[in-house]
């Protein structure tokens, strides 16, 4: 897009101010590319560039474009509203002037207009080189050069070994070792409760054939244990068990 | 020595360019018709006999090619530092503790499948060798460690390995009984808070 | 004539081989420690200088290209590279003369705004690329040129780019608040100075 315009232009800087009005103002980049291809058309130097000559062309420019009713992009109005302030500014004498001066807005136009205009033509020298695929070709087939990289892996013996020791913590079949807790198995009840109960033929509460003990689970686990070592021997024949009423003490005795 | 002309030198610029191998025909083409193609075609052909470059006829094409004395300059081996990854740790782990071992008893001892890409690792660092294969329905191949190995990381021999004993020791081996005992405790601790709040 | 040694003749060939311009470094690594590589570099600027294809440094970095003078041989049938829109052009010259600069920077000169697809086209290229950010409020991106830009535009250095000392001396390449301020000191100067004669 930019090319096509671009070179458009380029190629045909000399053309008749009408045929230029003809011209899609897309064939500027900017309004400063504008102005610097109207300084252009006043062949002096950009140094001796009249601000004044070149506000009005571009002014006279852009309403030339709105009597042709071309779209023009509110930049180009911005910069021509600007030129026109410009303008005036310069017209008038010069006690009355503001700061800046309206010669230092002219001149920071210029130098604007100098510095576009110096890259513009760097740009083309730069491009004019002998450039690579155009000027100056590279080996066709070039054989390569191949770099083989060879990894050198690193590990040290303690990660073999912990690697080993997490994948047989990891792998082993879990064994749960359940800590061994105070308890009283049933047989021990069954023992101790035929044994206490050879002494008494009174009833006597299940409690008080338990033993001694400040383990809270220990004495749950005993009275558990020794229930139900009571019914067993209960049914064995070798003890009595009477119940008074719901969650009341179980009495035991020796059978008579 | 000859003379170096024009014409030498763009059959000298259009070999140089050239993306494939040029007969005769090509080079006159590109170069255009008054030049003397042969000649020059000879005279570059001696004047690069002598240097790092030939210009050398294959089959009716001439092309610029590397002479073949230089072939080292065109490849070269660069060492580069990696460490390992922690599934060919774990790999070689269980070969140098379990060798020989095929690829589906490590499976089996990981836990995890192992990618091709796994031994290949430790084969090319020079750690593990195959060794054989089992003599079982498949015949799979089976590994074994290398004296590299060994010397490697210092062992004398595979018995300098620690031992179950010794990782158990060691605390290396035992991170999730330890974790499930802990878990154990808390839980009962918790019961007996609650009863005790009864 | 510089006799032709098997350094040279590494160095020719590596150069020869690679498929982009090579560092003294990187040649120093193809061709081992033991070589001066300096030295065989600059027997082979020497001796192709007078040859269809050329030795060249650009950037620090070397490759064989083809004479310039070849180019009426080697353009036919060739491609030209895309060429490049004035939008692009201009960038990539305000860039390769004030480098590093921001977008900002780019637009004030242009007095136009970049679109996207410029920096783009350049980047995509390889001939620009981000060179950091500008430590000011709101650390704009900072633009400069790459190697291949220098090796594409047959340019040993930035010091080349074509009448970069007179535009300097110019002043032309300062910001244009920069140009006034010097101005205004020249003239208050020359001010004082006729104050001084009268």
């Amino acid at each position: 897009m930019d090319a096509v315009t671009g070179e458009m232009f380029e190629d045909a800087p000399e053309v008749a101010e009408s045929e230029r009005l003809t011209l899609d103002l897309d064939g500027w980049e900017g309004p400063l590319d504008l102005l610097l291809s109207l300084a252009r058309t006043q062949k002096v130097d950009l140094r001796e560039i009249s601000i004044l000559e070149l506000v009005e062309q571009y002014l006279a420019f852009i309403t030339d474009a709105k009597a042709l009713k071309l779209e023009i992009a509110a930049d180009y109005l911005v910069m021509a509203a600007w030129l026109a302030y410009l303008k005036s500014c310069l017209l008038l004498p010069k006690e009355e002037q503001e700061d800046p001066s309206p010669e230092e807005l002219a001149l920071r136009l210029q130098l604007r207009l100098q510095r576009l205009n110096a890259m513009r033509e760097a740009g083309a020298r730069v491009m004019a080189r002998n450039r690579i695929g155009r000027d100056v070709f590279l080996r066709g087939a070039p054989e390569g050069i191949r770099v083989v990289r060879k990894s050198l892996w690193q590990a040290e013996l303690y990660d073999i070994i912990s690697a080993y020791g997490q994948i047989r913590a990891r792998t082993e079949p879990a064994v749960h070792v359940v800590a061994l807790r105070p308890v009283m198995t049933l047989e021990a009840a069954l023992e101790r409760l035929e044994r206490m109960l050879g002494h008494s033929v009174e009833w006597a509460a299940l409690q008080s054939f338990l033993p001694e003990s400040d383990d809270r689970g220990y004495r749950k686990s005993a009275l558990a244990s020794s229930f139900v070592a009571a019914l067993e021997l209960a049914r064995q024949g070798k003890a009595q068990l009477k119940q008074a009423d719901h969650f009341a003490d179980l009495m035991v005795r020796k059978p008579e | 020595m000859t003379e170096i002309t024009d014409d030498i030198r763009s059959v000298e610029a259009t070999l140089f360019a050239a993306e494939e191998p040029l007969t005769q025909n090509d080079i006159q083409q590109a170069v255009g018709e008054d030049v003397d193609v042969k000649s020059a075609i000879d005279a570059l052909t001696d004047h690069y006999a002598a240097r790092g470059i030939h210009l050398v006829e294959r089959g009716r094409r001439w092309h610029f090619e590397t002479s073949p004395d230089m072939a080292h300059v065109l490849r070269r081996e660069r060492e580069e530092p990696r460490k390992l990854s922690r599934a060919a740790t774990e790999t070689l782990a269980i070969i140098a503790y379990h060798e020989p071992v095929s690829r589906a008893e490590i499976e089996a001892i990981r836990g995890v499948q192992i990618s091709k890409g796994t031994l290949d690792v430790l084969m090319e660092a020079g750690w593990v060798r195959p060794a054989g294969r089992r003599e079982v329905p498949g015949r799979p191949l089976i590994y074994a460690t290398t004296p590299v190995f060994l010397s490697h990381f210092g062992l004398e021999s595979r018995r300098d390995l620690p031992g179950l004993d010794d990782l158990k020791a060691a605390g290396l081996l035992d991170p999730v009984d330890a974790a499930l005992e802990a878990m154990e405790m808390d839980t009962s601790d918790e019961l007996e808070s609650a009863e005790q709040d009864d």
